[in-house]
């Protein structure tokens, strides 16, 4: 069952990564970019577990943390930033 | 153990330490004072080294506490003692010069923490030459890059951004690429010692990884030294770098990665394998008289003082490549001393034209028109720098090519030696042009413009006469070259 | 792919994004090839520090490349010529993983079969990093001081009389708010956890040094500009940095002082073990502290710019 | 009691996995951003903990554990959290879902301009 | 992953190299030559790492019974390399956000023309101002 779950992990982060790819809008990529990381932290601890890695735990724990502040960090440069010439044009990432 | 035998450390550790110190202290006067005070006593370990070293031998010393292929070694032989002594000569006295200097080029509030990154670039060049650890060799470039990079955007002009930030995307292209090669040659024999992988090397010569290994990090130094290709950042950074930086980068930067790659090279390689097994000569002998030449004639075209020197920089580093390239023991003779004597003569000069900018706020040819007479004692430090640039007898320029030509008929290379006294005669044409300037020009307006500063002119001055001194009494440093060179080519010849 | 990909996107936004995705998985291809260390190391920076630096940076400058691009000829010709030498030089490397490798053959034995004894740490690589190599990490120490100081140079911290706690950039995010607030301190237990935690597991000084920045980071983002600068006063942090860079270097020369070689541990206990231990917890508390004030002040000076303009 | 856990186990790390696949299967085909945080966003939040507890119920009660309880709470916390902060996020930048595409009154907008 | 062939991943290092040394050098906008920089640089991180590594090794973290460990000193050696790397990276930005705020632009292409255009003015205001001085 483990290996089923790491399977349907990686499939995910592959999907994933293609809406990162394609964007359309930077919300999208931020989301896309967002589901990845917490997959990674899913596939880090149980991927961990199947292999027994060593202390494989601290790094899904400081992945998770890095993931959320990635994305504040995010929304606080791209959408509150106050300087307004920013949002020129959201439409035309892809 | 005695504090004596601690020096090897003391003389890194000391501007290392200085730096942060010099953060915390905060008041520019009592930060300048802090680098001033590390600067020399650095510079007092550094004569006692060599004292040392020359009545010893090699000094190997184990940080940690920890045996060499394990732990860190830092082991400093002659010619580590002689490059250190001139960078830490060259820092000291560019200290005692920096204050007027900065004060009148760095906004106060920020001058306490361009010391400290002036003593941490210091500290990163001495690390380098210290060390006897590959990767060590890369920790401490790092340092003294990064502060390089803060320093040199630290000019007035809003171009001393983009040239640092051209110097960094090179530098650190390079300083990867070093990383590269160490990481071969580690692959290869498993350990970052230097004298560790000299023995574990022969082994594995014939792998092509070794062999990349040598070409990345000869291209990975090269971009660090400007070798002539690779140089294009190497004008802009000094031309808009504030003064001081200018006058010590220029002095001591490239001179360090000269070494480190006669170290790589030479010491680690060794000469069988760097000049036997790999085409290093027909790489580095065209290489410098092509960097020799072109260099020269592009400083003849230079309205701006310091840019004009900056390329007659890489038409000197040239001089240098070509003495390692010839491969006898003459040639890295050459090289070693051009490697000595061109830290004092470009100290000298761009200590003068550091003074000029004092002065003058600019340092353009025009600048410098009539000067001659304005600020007689700083225009004639710059003649004799000039001169020595040339090779002119009794200045040390004349002492160190002497020694590249007489390399290169050695060898019997005829048109190499014209090269290098036609490379001479083009530094004619570009010093001509400042003196024509300084002296035989009328000057066009009469602002007042007054002598430079004693303390700026003392460090100049000890510099110029170090120039001459050396051109006429060649016993030293030629001895102290030779037998570098003597250990560095397996004693051959 | 994801590289390829960083090359083709015009728009810098996405490419940053993309590279902090790349941070992740080469952080995942570093767990599986045992490097815990560095894998913490990675994700901490790579894919934190690293993606919210570019990103306040995008933030500062333009956001779109401008489309007329340079003929890429010549960096095509070096990159080939570079790209041979290396697979040139690969084909004659030792395979992954193969154990007869010079690398497992000649210093490494050393580490692994006395390092757990000589230092007394189980966690090798804290033990080669802080003990046999730690002058290499007093070096890399210096590097981050040095980072730090190159843009306090170059940018400087402004205070800014608009920075007032509680006024928030993000807006009115009310549900973020309470969230974060509890997380916050979770945050700190875990980088303590992770700074003393060293010895024995993945982590360590530089480590724990970014997680406790980051939860100020953190603060900063969802309170409002200035409200971190409350708790850790900006002109503090390059004195705390130095002190950091001291500790380190104090310990070296303590050590030097009692006669023995610098940075020898085993100079601050009669029992040298013990002296091992002591001398990397300290050297670990001065790393963390300097990187944790690194950090933060290169995100104040970052930041602090942004409301410049 | 063994074989119990076991199957418990199973079925979480089951259930988890097709949750995943359901999710980014929605993150790839959904039409506009909202509904595509809905699809990621939801199932995320399932998903997570249903694959963490499969692998805690694996596991010898131990250090670890205590750390797998605690990248739970935190991916529990800050995942609603993010997709949320998101989706406001978009409000502000002036995406509207699909179907309301022609209705500009809708949405956090009002509170949150700053 | 282990079990792809030995050489397979020297060349995706080789790979993921090249990509961002092009990056660095074709690139113009000064940003993004930065992540350019960066993927090169963790590129050669995992060059490192590699070499570090045996088969049937684990992480070297000393546990009782285990034999093979994954050697300890690339992994040291790659800790700081990540660090300098973002110092680089944490000062090329700064400068890349001065540069912008000096020139408006951080395009390479953008940056040269101005600087030449602001030299030629400065010819000009020189050559202007010597004619002057001749009347």
């Amino acid at each position: 069952m483990l290996t089923v779950a790491i399977v349907a992990i990686m499939v995910t982060m592959f999907l994933a990564l293609i809406r990162t790819f394609l964007g359309p809008t930077e919300y999208d990529r931020m989301l896309a970019a967002n589901s990845f990381g917490t997959k990674t932290v899913l596939l880090i601890a149980l991927g961990g577990h199947a292999l027994s890695w060593h202390s494989f735990l601290d790094v899904a724990l400081l992945y998770a943390l890095v993931n959320f502040v990635g994305t504040i960090a995010v929304m606080r440069f791209f959408e509150y930033s106050n300087a307004s010439e920013e949002r020129d044009d959201p439409g035309a990432a892809a | 153990m005695s504090l004596w035998d601690h020096l090897p450390v003391l003389v890194v550790i000391i501007p290392l330490m200085a730096g942060p110190l010099c953060v915390l202290v905060e008041r520019p006067l009592a930060a300048w004072g802090l680098a001033l005070a590390a600067a020399w006593l650095s510079f007092a370990v550094a004569v006692a080294l060599a004292a040392q070293v020359n009545g010893t031998g090699v000094i190997s010393y184990e940080l940690g506490g920890w045996a060499p292929p394990w732990g860190i070694e830092y082991r400093i032989d002659t010619l580590g003692s002689y490059v250190l002594l001139i960078v830490t000569g060259i820092a000291a006295l560019v200290m005692v010069a920096a204050r007027e200097s900065v004060a009148s080029e760095v906004p106060e509030a920020l001058a306490a923490r361009f010391y400290a990154a002036l003593m941490l670039a210091f500290a990163g060049l001495v690390g380098i030459v210290a060390t006897g650890d590959a990767f060590n060799v890369f920790v401490f470039l790092e340092i003294s890059s990064l502060a390089s990079y803060a320093l040199i955007s630290m000019g007035r002009d809003r171009r001393a951004l983009t040239s640092a930030f051209d110097y960094l995307v090179m530098g650190t292209i390079g300083a990867t690429f070093i990383l590269i090669g160490i990481g071969f040659l580690y692959m290869m024999t498993g350990t970052l010692n230097m004298q560790d992988l000299a023995a574990r090397l022969p082994e594995v010569w014939d792998t092509r990884t070794v062999r990349a290994g040598f070409a990345f990090l000869t291209v990975g130094i090269g971009l660090k030294l400007a070798m002539f290709p690779l140089h294009l950042w190497l004008p802009n950074a000094y031309t808009y770098a504030p003064s001081v930086v200018t006058a010590f980068l220029a002095a001591t930067a490239t001179k360090v990665a000269v070494y480190a790659l006669l170290r790589f090279m030479l010491d680690i390689f060794g000469i069988d394998f760097a000049l036997g097994r790999m085409p290093f000569e027909y790489i580095l002998l065209p290489v410098g008289v092509i960097g020799i030449l072109s260099a020269s004639l592009v400083a003849i075209y230079q309205v701006e003082v310091k840019r004009l020197l900056a390329y007659s920089s890489v038409a000197q580093i040239g001089y240098m490549l070509l003495g390692i390239g010839l491969a006898s023991t003459t040639g890295v003779t050459g090289a070693i001393l051009h490697l000595f004597n061109h830290a004092l003569m470009k100290g000298a000069l761009f200590l003068a034209l550091a003074a000029v900018a004092y002065r003058l706020g600019s340092t353009t040819l025009q600048d410098l028109t009539g000067l001659g007479r304005r600020m007689p004692w700083t225009m004639f430090a710059i003649v004799i720098g000039g001169l020595s640039l040339i090779g002119v007898p009794a200045t040390v320029g004349f002492v160190s090519k002497w020694y590249l030509v007489l390399a290169a008929l050695e060898q019997g290379l005829w048109p190499v030696a014209l090269l290098i006294l036609l490379g001479s005669l083009l530094a004619v044409v570009y010093v001509w042009k400042l003196v024509e300037a300084a002296y035989l020009t009328e000057s066009r307006d009469d602002v007042k413009v007054q002598e430079a500063p004693l303390s700026m002119l003392v460090p100049l001055w000890v510099l110029v006469i170090a120039n001459v001194y050396f051109g006429v009494n060649t016993e030293v440093s030629v001895g102290l070259a030779r037998q570098a060179a003597a250990v560095l080519t397996g004693g051959s010849g | 792919m994801i590289a390829l990909a960083a090359i083709l996107l015009s728009d810098l936004f996405a490419v940053v994004m993309l590279f902090g995705v790349y941070s992740l998985l080469t952080a995942a291809l570093f767990m599986d090839l045992d490097a815990v260390d560095v894998a913490f190391t990675e994700a901490a920076v790579g894919a934190g520090v690293t993606t919210v630096l570019m990103l306040s940076s995008l933030h500062l400058t333009r956001r779109w490349e401008a489309l007329p691009r340079r003929k890429p000829l010549l960096g095509l010709l070096v990159i080939g010529i570079t790209g041979a030498a290396l697979v040139y030089a690969v084909l004659d490397a030792p395979l992954l993983g193969d154990p007869t490798a010079p690398v497992h053959q000649h210093v490494t034995p050393r580490y692994l079969e006395q390092g757990a004894e000589e230092v007394g740490v189980p966690n090798l690589v804290t033990a080669v990093l802080a003990s046999y190599r730690g002058y290499d990490t007093f070096g890399e120490t210096v590097v981050i001081f040095t980072a730090g100081l190159a843009v306090l140079l170059l940018l400087g911290i402004h205070e800014d009389a608009r920075m007032r706690p509680g006024v928030s950039a993000i807006g009115d995010q009310v549900v973020l708010r309470s969230v974060v607030k509890p997380l916050l301190p979770l945050i700190l237990i875990f980088g303590l956890y992770v700074q003393f935690h060293g010895d024995f597991g993945a982590g360590g000084g530089f480590q724990a040094g970014v997680i406790f920045a980051t939860a100020f980071v953190l603060y900063e983002l969802v309170f409002g500009e200035g409200s971190a600068r409350a708790v850790v006063p900006p002109g503090w942090l390059h004195r705390l940095a130095a002190l950091g860079v001291l500790i380190y270097g104090g310990v070296g020369v303590y050590s030097l002082l009692a006669g023995k070689a610098f940075l020898d541990y085993s100079a601050l206990a009669t029992d040298p073990v013990h002296g091992q231990h002591l001398g990397i917890l300290l050297v670990e508390l001065g790393v963390g502290i300097a990187v944790f004030s690194v950090v933060l002040l290169i995100f104040y000076a970052f930041s602090g710019r942004s409301r410049r303009q | 009691m063994m074989v119990i856990l076991e199957w418990l186990s199973g079925l979480c790390l089951l259930l988890g996995g097709v949750l995943c696949i359901t999710g980014g299967v929605g993150l790839l085909r959904m039409p506009d951003f909202f509904s595509r945080v809905h699809a990621s966003g939801v199932t995320e939040t399932l998903a997570a903990p249903l694959l963490l507890s499969g692998l805690l119920l694996q596991m010898e009660l131990s250090l670890d554990s205590v750390k797998v309880i605690m990248i739970l709470i935190l991916v529990l916390a800050t995942n609603p959290t993010a997709t949320h902060a998101m989706a406001k996020a978009t409000l502000h930048g002036g995406q509207r879902p699909l179907e309301f595409a022609n209705d500009k009154d809708i949405g956090g907008d009002g509170l949150s301009k700053p | 992953m282990n079990y792809l062939p030995g050489i397979f991943n020297y060349l995706v290092v080789v790979f993921l190299m090249m990509a961002g040394f092009y990056v660095v050098i074709a690139q113009g906008n000064l940003i993004k030559k930065l992540v350019g920089l960066g993927l090169f640089q963790a590129s050669v991180f995992i060059l490192y790492i590699t070499m570090g590594n045996i088969s049937g090794g684990r992480a070297p973290i000393v546990v009782e019974g285990v034999t093979a460990y994954s050697s300890p000193l690339p992994h040291v050696l790659i800790l700081t390399a990540i660090v300098v790397g973002v110092a680089t990276t944490a000062v090329g930005l700064a400068l890349a956000v001065r540069i912008h705020e000096a020139y408006d632009s951080v395009e390479e292409d953008q940056i040269h023309a101005e600087d030449i255009a602001a030299d030629e003015a400065l010819m000009d205001a020189k050559t202007t101002g010597r004619e002057d001085d001749r009347r």
